[in-house]
């Protein structure tokens, strides 16, 4: 480990379902309060290496690291032990993630999805949690529709249910999933302020996106997947502006 | 321009058959004089069907609740990624759906004939308690026994059902928020397997009401078990078996109102449920055709 | 069952000493038996009209046996399903429940024999076939509740004899209401039904049913599980006293089964 | 490095429970003499138990049939956007749940008690066609009809279930292909509900295998009423149910595998499911800690 | 109606849930071998719209003709009379649809979704249809994921699936929900191409999209919706670069 403790630091992460290789050896550090966005075209393995840093999925080999501690296993010096659920739960608890389809409890309320976690996990009081869940609403523009089903709201307003409801638990670091995806312009301007009061505060995120000027807005560093594979990685602007591996050119210059 | 609704004479006229079948079919059973209905009516209001009645419904609670509960116990070991937890419950649910419930009601009765003594304690050894079957399996206990974990085995395969409707999507949700398993199990999963689970579960309480009556072979008194009593010394077998069949419809609808609004419950957030009466919703649709056009406004 | 522990009622002035000294030790110091019965069998064994006390022939025959050997007979309704895991069980001590004797069941029980039986032919007030005589069956639909000695006689007696454009046509059911239900809707011509049973249904139903012939074919006993001979002796002696003081055909009597005396109380006599 | 597992000593403290009750509870079943385990066996390969439960499979499977057909009609018509439809389904489903399966075996059976004569024909008219109540309801017809007609009220209820727990853009997304609603319920609903419908459906068929001795009281000849008959003559009450249990469990053993099979097919694409043997899974998972790590890419 | 007959054209649509009004008054004329590109904030009606069009909802007020044809009912002169399934069947069997959600067959492979509608609607031979099917898919670049279910596709590639599904039915007009919501940029690109290749075939679209960059290169005439009405309707370039209505103009500079 460097001197300036990364928040998030992957080794030689290898994940595969079945035959596909998914994640072919990742090594990927992100500072605390930094940003990091990972483009890169489609199937190229984003949201399976944000679901890996969250420890629902496996990995077959290497190591990822969250705040010092090691996902999923406690290092013994000569072995590596697998934690019990409890614990996996409680660093599970510091990292907020935004799905790419949402997953937004149907049978909950907005402000009720928001709640869960706070009071089911954080024990904190329910006044407490419902305060701050609509203040978070009314952050990501949602204050009106805190008590209607996600079957009624717009996949925009789902998508901002879902950040709500991740930073309800006060993460030390968020994952984003195409936080975006679902948003018009208007809309992806607001989760960008957001996000940049958020990085204001310190917090550092991962996020997955395929817009390359929102990654340009936000991010501080940048990195390019393809194939399973970390082809490029650095600050925002050299990554976008001028690519070093000419895969990441390609990428770029589709984008009109 | 008036809108006219599709002319569909079939369903008209399919109408039109079913409530004169069904109005015939009504006719002719309450003027069949075979039928007896005034014997019929006056044993539905006899204190010893009532008292059947009484303990048929006692029976399906009491074994129900042992059913659900540990019919979800089961349904979650199944799941479990313990090999011998997955295969035991698997073991269990084979075992019970397989044997008749009158074998194992039999079985537990009379305990006693296969192990007079159970006795408690490591074997080898001298055992630390010693029980006399016959004194702690009652008949009503024999009953019990024997329908509760019978009904349990069929209860997880529903429950199976249900956690299988529930999108993976979910309890990856809940994960990422750090929810415990018992948590996400109970508070995620559950509630959305609910209307998957409800409909079968009624089917299995309504069919209690209609099973418990194997435990005459142990002579409990269920409702089924007095009517026979009562109609093999006088041989008024039908007007007998309308008035218990009253008394179960009467159970029935009892369970399936409760059904309809645990149904509904669980339902909230997941899809339209038209709440609006239908004469509501009739003057609602004859409304329409007949509401003004909004102001244009744009 | 065995959960009363109260004490036993027992009228003492018609204790006949003797007798009770037969009993086993056991039995008589705790002045109970629990008894199975397949309630209601009339006349055997029916429910009075509270619904709940059981009374009949065998109760009050019980009543009379339990009086002269100083001992309370307690009936519990027991379906035959049951009756034998509990004998076996020790749950209950014997079966009084109008249970017929045969070969077969005397390798499982010790029978004391207190009535003789036979199958009636019991037929609708109106029906035009009026069967007199076992060749009278053939070509008939006939009855008969299952699992009862007469299916076995109706198989082995009569239909070989049936020429073959007549056939016996036998339906078996399992409860005696189920027969009767068959033969009010036309499905069955004939009930072959144990006479005591045909006798009390002709008369307690007025003129819907009529018995066409009976036949003696049985004995009908008082079941002990086989290793309590003790019991059974002193069951037999009871009731041969009964027999011979004028009680027992008082008590038959009384339900209408003048016919179906014996003069004898015999142990695991019956042959069918 | 080397990774450990988890140790879970309680878990495998449990499981050892486990195996040693199974192990010490199939001796004491073996070895005691109060089960005649050679009565029980002579019986099980007996022709009349054997044809006996030829019948039962047979009721089963046509009662079946019959009531997964019309639970699905059921079921169908209960979405129906006719109030009629509605109603009249919902008051079948009523009725048939709420009335002793029994007595709608005597019922039917003794039809002839009721309606000597079946008319068809005009009320008010000379009939078209006269039947004889006896002659065209056998018993075999009775018990079928009864055990017919009441599952497909409880089969309609699993199918609604599974109806509820597909997605509604499913249905959109196969309406905007332009295709018709019979094919949108064959291709695209039934399909998903399947995995829903089956394990209840197991269950109700299971459950059957069992009901069919109600059959009893119109003298056919089941598995249990086989059984019954010969102990009621015989006495050796408890060899005999064993030797049903044995045919009973075997019976069960086949549809359970049926289920597995059926619910498999309709899982592709659904979720995950582990084919793998177990042996080979725990080859997996122990060379998983030994594989190397794979050469770095980036 | 006009000389130049639209292909799909809307008069005064008004639709409510409940008590919420969605659609308050809309008026729409697509002209054939048009894109429509609609975008306006989340919440707007836009997929409400679109589902309109696809008789999906029923509307309270107002009608919709494509092709000439009323959508759900037949103009008798002096009343409407509603249609019969059979007909509603074959006159959405003419309109290509893709979902925000993709809505994707699970049971079924994503060549099985491509091929259920020209067999089971259109009665074509299934050796043809499969041709065709994989013809599109790999159009769509998914040649090779003929054989994969959903849920092992990506966000993207579920979304292509569904083009190729709607396509497959060879529609008059096709109607896009955020057709590159789950789509990288290159991606983007992609399907831009599969989009003006069918406008140069005369494929008339209506579009659905959040991507004002989007909408300027395929779009010919762009629609502004807020609150359920039209606040601006015309020429793509003119709508974009020189909105006439504030509300537009507040919306389109609020895109980075
Ligand atoms: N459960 C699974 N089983 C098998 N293959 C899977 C599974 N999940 C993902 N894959 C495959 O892994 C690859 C990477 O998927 P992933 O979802 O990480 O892509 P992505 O980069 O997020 O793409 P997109 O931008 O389209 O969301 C894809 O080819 C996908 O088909
Ligand atoms: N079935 C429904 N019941 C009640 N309200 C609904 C329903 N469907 C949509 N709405 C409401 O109608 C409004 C318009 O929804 P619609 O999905 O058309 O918006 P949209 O313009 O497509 O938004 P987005 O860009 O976020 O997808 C929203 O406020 C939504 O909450
Ligand atoms: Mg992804
Ligand atoms: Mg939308």
């Amino acid at each position: 480990m460097n001197v300036h403790t990364p928040l998030i630091l992957a080794e030689g992460v290898y994940k595969r379902f079945g035959r596909t290789e998914v994640l072919r050896g990742i090594d990927l550090a992100v500072a605390p309060g930094e940003v990091c966005c990972i483009i890169g075209p489609s199937g190229s393995g984003k949201s399976t290496l944000l679901r890996c840093v969250n420890h629902l999925e496996k990995i077959q080999a290497g190591r990822i690291w969250v705040d010092g501690q090691m996902v999923g296993y406690a290092d013994h010096g000569d072995h590596l032990q697998e934690l019990p659920d409890r614990e996996v739960q409680r660093r599970r608890a510091q990292i907020g993630m935004v799905f790419q389809r949402f997953n937004l409890f149907p049978h909950m309320t907005a402000l009720e999805n928001v709640v869960e976690g706070p009071i089911g996990v954080s024990r904190r009081p329910r006044a407490e949690a419902e305060e701050h869940a609509r203040w978070l609403l009314e952050r990501v523009g949602l204050a009106e529709k805190a008590n209607a089903y996600p079957r009624h709201l717009s996949g925009g307003q789902q998508q901002r249910v879902a950040i709500a409801r991740a930073l309800a638990m006060r993460p030390r670091a968020m994952l984003f999933d195409e936080p975006t995806s679902a948003l018009d312009p208007e809309l992806v301007g607001e989760v960008l302020t957001v996000m940049k009061a958020l990085a204001a505060e310190g917090m550092t995120m991962m996020v997955v996106t395929h817009e390359v000027s929102f990654a340009r807005e936000v991010a501080d560093t940048v990195v390019f997947m393809d194939e399973g594979q970390i082809v490029e990685h650095g600050p925002a602007r050299d990554v976008i502006i001028d690519p070093q591996s000419p895969r990441t050119r390609e990428f770029l210059t589709r984008v009109s | 321009m008036p809108v006219r609704p599709l002319r569909r004479p079939w369903r008209w006229g399919a109408g039109a058959v079913i409530i004169v079948v069904a109005a015939l079919l009504a006719r002719s059973i309450a003027t069949n004089p075979r039928f007896e209905w005034s014997v019929a009516w006056d044993y539905v209001f006899s204190r010893q069907l009532a008292e059947g009645a009484l303990m048929t419904l006692q029976l399906t609670v009491i074994c129900m609740v042992i059913g659900v509960a540990l019919g979800i116990t089961l349904a979650i070991m199944r799941q479990s990624d313990l090999w011998l937890v997955r295969r035991a419950a698997d073991l269990y649910v084979w075992f019970f759906r397989g044997t008749p419930v009158l074998v194992q009601i039999i079985f537990w009765f009379n305990l006693a004939a296969l192990y007079p003594v159970i006795a408690v304690g490591v074997p080898g050894l001298e055992p630390w308690v010693t029980l006399d079957a016959n004194t702690i399996i009652t008949p009503m206990a024999a009953a019990l026994l024997a329908l509760g974990l019978n009904e349990a085995a069929y209860m997880s395969e529903i429950v199976r059902a249900g956690l299988l409707s529930v999108d993976d999507g979910q309890r990856e949700a809940a994960q990422s928020l750090g929810m415990s398993r018992a948590r996400i199990m109970r508070r995620i999963v559950l509630p959305q397997a609910m209307r998957v689970i409800i409909p079968p579960t009624g089917n299995e309480t309504i069919g209690m009401l209609k099973t418990t009556a194997l435990v005459s072979v142990v002579a409990v008194a269920d409702l089924l078990y007095v009517t026979q009593t009562i109609y093999s010394q006088t041989f008024q077998t039908i007007p007998l078996l309308i008035a218990a069949s009253i008394w179960y419809i009467t159970l029935t609808t009892i369970l399936s109102i409760g059904q309809a609004r645990l149904e509904k419950r669980y339902s909230r957030g997941a899809h339209e449920v038209d709440t609006t009466p239908w004469t509501h919703r009739v003057r609602i649709s004859l409304a329409r055709f007949h509401a003004p056009v909004p102001r244009r406004l744009s | 069952g065995s959960d009363t522990a109260d004490a036993p009622n027992i009228d003492s002035s018609r204790i006949d000493p003797e007798l009770q000294a037969m009993l086993p030790d056991d039995v008589r110091e705790s002045g109970i038996l629990e008894v199975a019965s397949d309630v209601p069998y009339p006349p055997f064994e029916f429910y009075d009209t509270d619904g709940k006390t059981v009374v009949g022939l065998d109760p009050d025959l019980g009543k009379a046996i339990g009086d002269l050997l100083g001992l309370e007979l307690r009936f519990n309704a027991v379906t035959y399903d049951t009756m034998i895991p509990s004998l076996a069980s020790g749950k209950y001590d014997l079966a009084f429940t109008g249970m017929s004797d045969t070969p077969d069941r005397q390798k499982q029980l010790t029978f004391v024999d207190y009535l003789t039986t036979g199958g009636s032919f019991l037929i609708t007030g109106d029906s035009e076939e009026q069967p007199a005589a076992l060749e009278d069956l053939c070509g008939l639909s006939v009855g008969a509740q299952s699992g009862t000695y007469i299916v076995e006689f109706l198989q082995t007696q009569v239909a070989p004899g049936c020429p073959a454009a007549a056939q016996l046509d036998l339906s078996q059911f399992t409860g005696q209401d189920d027969l009767v239900n068959a033969l009010r809707s036309g499905r069955v011509d004939v009930a072959v039904i144990p006479s005591p049973s045909a006798g009390y249904l002709v008369e307690t139903t007025g003129d819907e049913f009529d018995v066409s012939m009976s036949l003696d074919v049985g004995l009908v006993g008082i079941a002990f599980p086989r290793e309590d001979a003790q019991l059974a002796a002193a069951f037999q002696a009871a009731l041969q006293h009964l027999m011979d003081d004028g009680t027992y055909a008082e008590i038959l009597d009384s339900y209408g089964l003048g016919d179906n005396v014996l003069t004898e109380a015999t142990i695991d006599a019956g042959s069918v």
